[in-house]
């Protein structure tokens, strides 16, 4: 009954939110909990975990974005007894994996600084990457109960889920497909996008406005372009600027733009029938209703 | 010449017996070359403190007129025996002093080169160090020039025929002028007509003239030449020999029509009915018959199936072309053939493939139809492509405006694994814009580059033209991606001259794909033994001294086998490498390397061992009369590699001018 | 900033730079051939003063106070477009973060407001060891002089939950802030002079 | 400071002895010094027509004589000049390898390797890389108890 495409390592593995998660992107959070039940993975929080330093840090210094990302996985590792840690947020994830790099480059002056035993050895993936290499694409469609037959979703990665290459090692850099992929397995239609890597602006959302109107229009006029009902992603901060940055955009940019900018952990989650309000659905700004009314009238029909 | 004088006693208690042998040691500065960085007057003081040296100097230019007569007038003043030169590489100047000391009555093995230059004086400017490790370098070559011996080599005949592999521009003119010039030539050719690229392209440059009427004669004087035989469809098998008598086997590939019945009417390719094979001639940018012959020029004009597209060789149902040939030539249970040609002479002109630009993911990867091959391009713009001439695009045919060629897609590109420049693609793209210019008047071209490179007679000012002229905007900076968008393609670039962005709405893309060693060139160099660099090209045996010869005697180089080239240069090497056959061969006899290994009866215990580790089959068994069995070489056989000397268990062969004694002599030099 | 008139190589040359931001970032700047994949492939070229290309034509110049003042590395996003498509292998992004980590030491930073911000996060972080961003953006409104930044937002994030009032406090912020600690100490070890 | 000297004149001491093939390291080597590459200058050259001529005992003898490395370096497997020399001598070379400990010799002293002509880049790293072993494993103890034996006579491998 139990995935058997799950290995037994990965079925019970560390797990860290980040602070974005936790408020914010609550739906992005809840929703990969929500999935990772339901493909049978046991997600154990990373006790009193404590912020990645993310850009900031790293700015000052590679060693201290390191020590404060490497608390969180020397904590996996001496009290969880686990070596991989997931995480939904691809920034964190750099961060992550950054401090296992910059503990690798200078060992001594990281355990110094950091303060606490720590090998190295753990490993930080994303729920993108748990989904799509360690579960398979194949285990989730033997699950779908829910298709999302003929919605036509394109999917964004943004920059860090897949750059720089040799960082990430994942997926194609300039044509990545794992959501593709996993899109198609839960019945979407996914036209080819041609902005699936195009930077939305990132963080720049408080401080620049105007590059971020620029640039997240220049993804949704690409989505729309291409047929798209909705978006699909893996990354709060992209879903941050297309979603709740939606309205600024079409301010900015005098579109009028209304397209559903959708975790892909909600749409899988809806795809295995959790419910909705487990997902967070009602959290998106823009409303994803639409999504899904038609496709629920057609099965009653 | 020598003669024991006594036992002298080295450090352990071994007793070495010495020979006496006056040895000339010269002490090469090379201007500041070795000068610079060893103190080479040291050096020379030095060496007259080793054993047999009667004489040690040093000169600035040993290499020159006068440092030669120097070594020759020190030989008879100091009646020296042997010659020690310590200068640059032995694989440089060895054949010079060689002849410099045979002129001067000694033999020529009784000379050896010291390495301090390539070695010694130029991967360090410690000069103290240095100066150490030369001394060092003399005192070895010393020790070992101590055991040398003359050597005399024999002469074998020379077979007079020449091989040519590849059939493209570079070995045709290799053919023409060797054949002209009274040889008999083979030529072998992997696909099934010679031609090679330069048939496919349209036109070429600075000249704009035609590229099929200026090589299409030339492919009809192959065919028509009686001195050369061609083997189409066939590929090296294997080669053994040596320079003078190679023997070659050519697998010629099955092709399913009988050659010598074919006529080339060409009813069998109007009747096939399998009509969706790739076009490889087009680029890929049409399909074809799976029975074809790939253009009306073609040499040999002779058809082929495609068994990968043949009904009846896929579905075994058809065999429509057998019932339409009206002389019988289909010949469905064809198979490969492996001939024997033996040759004096190896000319390779293999040629090149083009980069796939499909690796390239920020340019579609082969997604989008209408960003496209230079190559293609030139298909659509021949008269005899599949469009007749007329530009059109490959998704729906309409013809492009806006379009943009993109430089360096595969060359100076480190993370592609092609750092170098191929070479040609500047010009071709100039060429290419101004024929597009040319076709469709209204059109716009935009040409993305790094750097011009366009050094060659007229090729500057044809590059010019095509900005002045014709009006085609170059813009310099890299695209960094493409995407479509409706029906267009958007090109996202850079100006640096600028420092700004740059968009441009395409039509059509063209990627001007850099050239690439062709596939399986390594395999064939390894037939060969010639040696390739790292990306594939053949190694030329000197840089700029000799740029066609390899270091595997009687193979020569032609044509982009060795590097990327134009087509004069590639006809200028298909040239060279015939006159370097002509030379070899205008002697009927060639001179034996007598370093080869020989066998001491006394101590052969006839255990065969050496009979089994030759690799040119060069060792047989003899029977003296006392009715033991011993090993004999053969001398012409044997190509001097040593593998039976560190086989023999009581090393009873050994390999002349390489013997332990004299490797040994020259490890004890340092070790002691 | 002002674009530079005549460029007196000899006496602003410095080759220190050029090395230091090599060891920083571990890139071989001479490596650039400035074929501008970098310009044309980033997002963010039309709003930087000089656009990546020249930021490193300007290090290979040795032009420290040119480059470690310009704007454009405060708005480089990181989106690591460039170190994708370098021909040369380059990590054009990690230059740039090398730069802007140079430019705040040097105390260069022309972006003020970006320095700000992430001196406030970092403050966020070591107070209370997570980020409390409700209470960051506000701060930096109210440092930025744009009181009203983003403030059209609040009520679709307030009526979805997702603007919290109070700071989450980790129970580890002691060992967070122990790790800023260690680490200026080991800064001020590193900068000693022999 | 006294360390630094000490190394010095030990570094002097240093002898290491490199069998290069005519058609690949040799010229490999060659390359290296046209393209001014720099390395240390330790190293001692013995040309030999292919890796194929060499005879196990030529390294044995070097290193019981005295030399603290022995280097070995052909053409790249499948490119001897000679078609398969270079198979030959891999085959006798790891087992001679193997063989080193027997007579009291430090494995690390011993390593063959495959640099072709055009790769002068290659040769600098792998001498580089070399030397600086042997520099860090210092002159060669040689044999125990080989002081009376002397030059020893050939060694039947």
């Amino acid at each position: 009954m139990d995935t058997q495409k799950v290995s037994e390592r990965m079925k019970k593995i560390a797990y860290y939110p980040g602070c974005s998660l936790e408020k914010t992107a609550c739906e992005y959070e809840w929703s990969t909990r929500a999935v990772c039940e339901a493909l049978g993975i046991e997600l154990v929080e990373i006790p009193n975990w404590t912020c990645c330093g993310s850009t900031p840090s790293n700015a000052y210094d590679p060693l201290l974005g390191g020590a404060l990302a490497g608390r969180n996985l020397a904590i996996a590792e001496n009290e969880l007894g686990l070596d991989t840690v997931m995480t939904p947020c691809p920034s964190c994830l750099k961060s992550l994996k950054g401090a296992v790099k910059t503990y690798q480059k200078n060992p001594q002056a990281f355990l110094k600084i950091l303060d606490m035993p720590f090998s190295g050895k753990v490993r930080p993936i994303s729920v993108l990457q748990l989904l799509y290499e360690e579960v398979g694409v194949e285990a989730i469609r033997e699950k779908v109960v829910h298709p999302l037959t003929d919605r036509v979703i394109v999917p964004y990665y943004g920059c860090l889920i897949t750059r720089p290459p040799e960082f990430a090692d994942f997926d194609d850099p300039e044509n990545p497909v794992s959501m593709d992929a996993l899109l198609e397995a839960i019945g979407a239609t996914v036209p080819y996008f041609t902005h699936k890597t195009e930077c939305c602006g990132a963080s720049f959302g408080v401080t620049e406005k105007p590059v971020v109107g620029k640039l997240t229009g220049r993804i949704l006029e690409a989505a729309r372009q291409a047929g798209a009902e909705a978006i699909t992603l893996a990354c709060q901060m992209c879903q941050q600027n297309l979603d709740l940055r939606q309205g600024q955009v079409n301010r900015y940019c005098n579109t009028a733009f209304n397209i559903p900018v959708v975790y892909i952990t909600q749409l899988i989650g809806h795809a295995l029938g959790i419910s909705h309000k487990k997902l967070g659905m009602d959290k998106l700004i823009v409303n994803a209703d639409v999504l899904f009314k038609t496709r629920a009238s057609s099965v009653s029909a | 010449m020598t003669g024991v004088i006594g036992h002298a006693h080295g450090p352990g208690t071994l007793k070495i017996e010495v020979y006496v042998m006056r040895i000339g040691v010269f002490v090469c500065k090379c201007g500041t070359n070795i000068a610079g960085t060893v103190d080479t007057a040291a050096v020379a003081k030095k060496a007259r403190s080793f054993p047999d040296v009667a004489y040690a100097t040093e000169y600035v230019y040993m290499c020159s007129e006068p440092g030669q007569q120097e070594i020759q007038e020190a030989i008879k003043t100091h009646n020296l025996q042997g010659v020690v030169v310590a200068a640059c590489s032995p694989r440089m100047h060895e054949p010079t002093f060689r002849r410099a000391v045979e002129k001067a009555g000694l033999n020529r093995y009784m000379f050896e080169q010291a390495n301090i230059r390539e070695h010694c004086s130029w991967v360090s400017n410690d000069k103290a160090a240095n100066t150490l490790k030369a001394m060092d370098t003399v005192r070895m070559s010393v020790e070992k020039l101590r055991f040398n011996e003359p050597l005399f080599s024999s002469q074998v005949p020379i077979n007079k025929r020449v091989l040519i592999i590849g059939g493209g521009v570079a070995g045709i003119q290799a053919a023409l002028d060797c054949a002209d010039g009274g040889l008999d030539v083979v030529m072998v050719e992997r696909e099934s007509t010679i031609g090679g690229k330069m048939a496919k392209l349209d036109k070429t440059f600075p000249t704009i003239d035609c590229s099929s009427c200026i090589l299409g004669p030339k492919m009809v004087d192959v065919a028509q030449n009686e001195n050369i035989t061609l083997h189409a469809c066939s590929e090296i098998e294997s080669v053994s020999g040596y320079v003078g008598n190679f023997s070659v086997q050519i697998r010629k590939k099955a092709t399913y029509v009988d050659w010598d019945a074919c006529t080339g009417c060409g009813v069998c390719t109007e009747k096939c009915p399998s009509k969706k094979a790739y076009d490889k001639f087009n680029e890929g940018l049409a399909t074809t018959t799976a029975i074809n012959i790939p253009f009306p020029q073609a040499i040999p004009k002779k058809a082929v199936i495609d068994p990968d597209y043949c009904l009846y060789l896929t579905k075994g149902k058809c065999r429509l072309c057998e019932k339409v040939c009206q002389v019988n030539a289909i010949r469905f249970d064809m198979e490969d053939e492996i001939i024997t040609e033996e040759v004096g002479a190896i000319i390779t002109a293999t040629g090149y493939d083009l980069f796939d630009a499909s690796v390239y993911g920020e340019y579609g990867g082969g997604r989008y139809p209408d960003v496209i091959s230079a190559m293609q391009y030139e298909r659509l713009l021949s008269a005899a492509g599949p469009t007749g001439g007329h530009v059109k695009r490959p998704s729906d045919g309409k013809e492009p405006r806006d379009i943009v060629f993109i430089s360096c897609v595969g060359s100076r590109d480190p993370s592609v694994g092609r750092p170098y420049c191929s070479a040609v693609c500047c010009m071709y793209i100039a060429k290419q814009a101004i024929m597009t210019r040319d076709h469709l008047p209204d059109s716009n071209c935009y040409v993305s580059y790094m750097d011009i490179r366009s050094p060659g007679k007229n090729y500057d000012e044809f590059v010019r033209r095509a900005q002045e002229e014709y009006g085609v905007q170059y813009f310099r900076g890299r695209v960094g991606k493409i995407y479509p968008r409706g029906d267009k393609l958007i090109v996202q670039g850079a100006d640096t001259l600028m420092g700004l962005q740059v968009e441009i709405e395409a039509d059509l893309v063209v990627l001007a794909t850099g050239i690439q060693a062709a596939a399986g060139a390594e395999d064939l160099a390894e037939k060969l033994r010639i040696s390739y660099d790292q990306y594939g090209f053949y190694m030329e045996s000197h840089p700029k001294l000799r740029p066609v010869e390899t270091n595997t005697a009687g193979v020569f180089l032609a044509g982009v086998c060795q590097g990327p080239k134009d087509i004069p240069a590639s006809v200028g090497q298909g040239s060279a490498a015939a006159s370097k056959v002509q030379l070899l061969f205008a002697r009927d006899t060639i001179e034996t390397d007598p370093q080869v290994a020989s066998v001491n009866d006394q101590v052969c215990v006839g255990c065969g061992k050496c009979i089994d580790v030759c690799p040119f089959g060069a060792i047989q068994w003899k029977t003296l009369r006392d009715g033991s069995r011993k090993a004999e070489v053969l001398e012409t056989v044997c190509q001097g590699c040593g593998l039976c000397n560190a086989t023999c268990p009581p090393k009873a062969i050994q390999l002349r001018h390489c013997k332990d004694d004299q490797i040994l002599a020259a490890v004890n030099a340092v070790c002691a | 900033m002002e674009r530079l008139k005549i460029l007196p190589l000899l006496q602003t040359r410095d080759t220190e730079f050029i090395r230091e931001v090599e060891a920083k970032s571990g890139q071989q700047i001479s490596k650039c051939y400035q074929c501008g994949n970098c310009s044309a492939s980033c997002n963010y070229t039309y709003v930087f003063d000089y656009p990546v290309n020249q930021i490193m034509r300007l290090i290979q110049l040795g032009q420290k106070e040119t480059v470690l003042r310009s704007q454009a590395i405060w708005q480089c996003a990181c989106c690591q477009a460039c170190t994708t498509r370098c021909p040369n292998d380059i990590e054009v992004a990690r230059v740039m973060a090398a730069l802007r980590d140079m430019s705040m030491e040097q105390g260069m930073v022309s972006k003020k407001h970006i320095r700000m911000f992430y001196d406030d996060f970092l403050k966020s972080v070591r107070r209370f060891g997570r980020v409390f961003e409700p209470g960051l953006l506000l701060q930096y409104n109210f440092k930025a002089f744009k009181l009203f930044n983003d403030a059209e937002l609040g009520p679709g994030m307030l009526k979805r939950g997702k603007l919290p009032f109070i700071p989450y406090r980790s129970k580890d912020v002691e060992h967070v802030s122990g790790i800023f600690e260690r680490f200026e100490a080991w800064k001020n070890e590193q900068k000693r002079p022999e | 400071m006294e360390d630094q000297q000490a190394t010095t004149t030990q570094e002097q001491k240093i002898r290491i002895v490199g069998f290069l093939c005519n058609w690949c390291s040799y010229g490999g080597a060659d390359t290296a010094g046209v393209c001014r590459f720099k390395q240390p200058t330790d190293v001692r050259i013995v040309r030999i027509p292919c890796t194929g001529r060499m005879d196990p005992m030529f390294v044995a003898k070097a290193l019981i004589n005295g030399a603290d490395g022995v280097l070995v370096s052909g053409c790249h497997p499948n490119d001897c000049h000679y078609s398969v020399g270079n198979f030959y001598a891999r085959r006798r070379m790891e087992a001679f390898k193997r063989f080193l400990p027997f007579i009291g010799i430090d494995t690390r002293r011993f390593r063959y390797t495959w640099v072709s002509a055009s790769e002068g880049q290659v040769w600098q790293q792998v001498i580089t890389e070399f030397t600086e072993e042997i520099h860090r494993l210092g002159p060669n103890p040689g044999l125990a108890g080989t002081a009376e034996a002397g030059r020893i006579p050939a060694l039947a491998i």
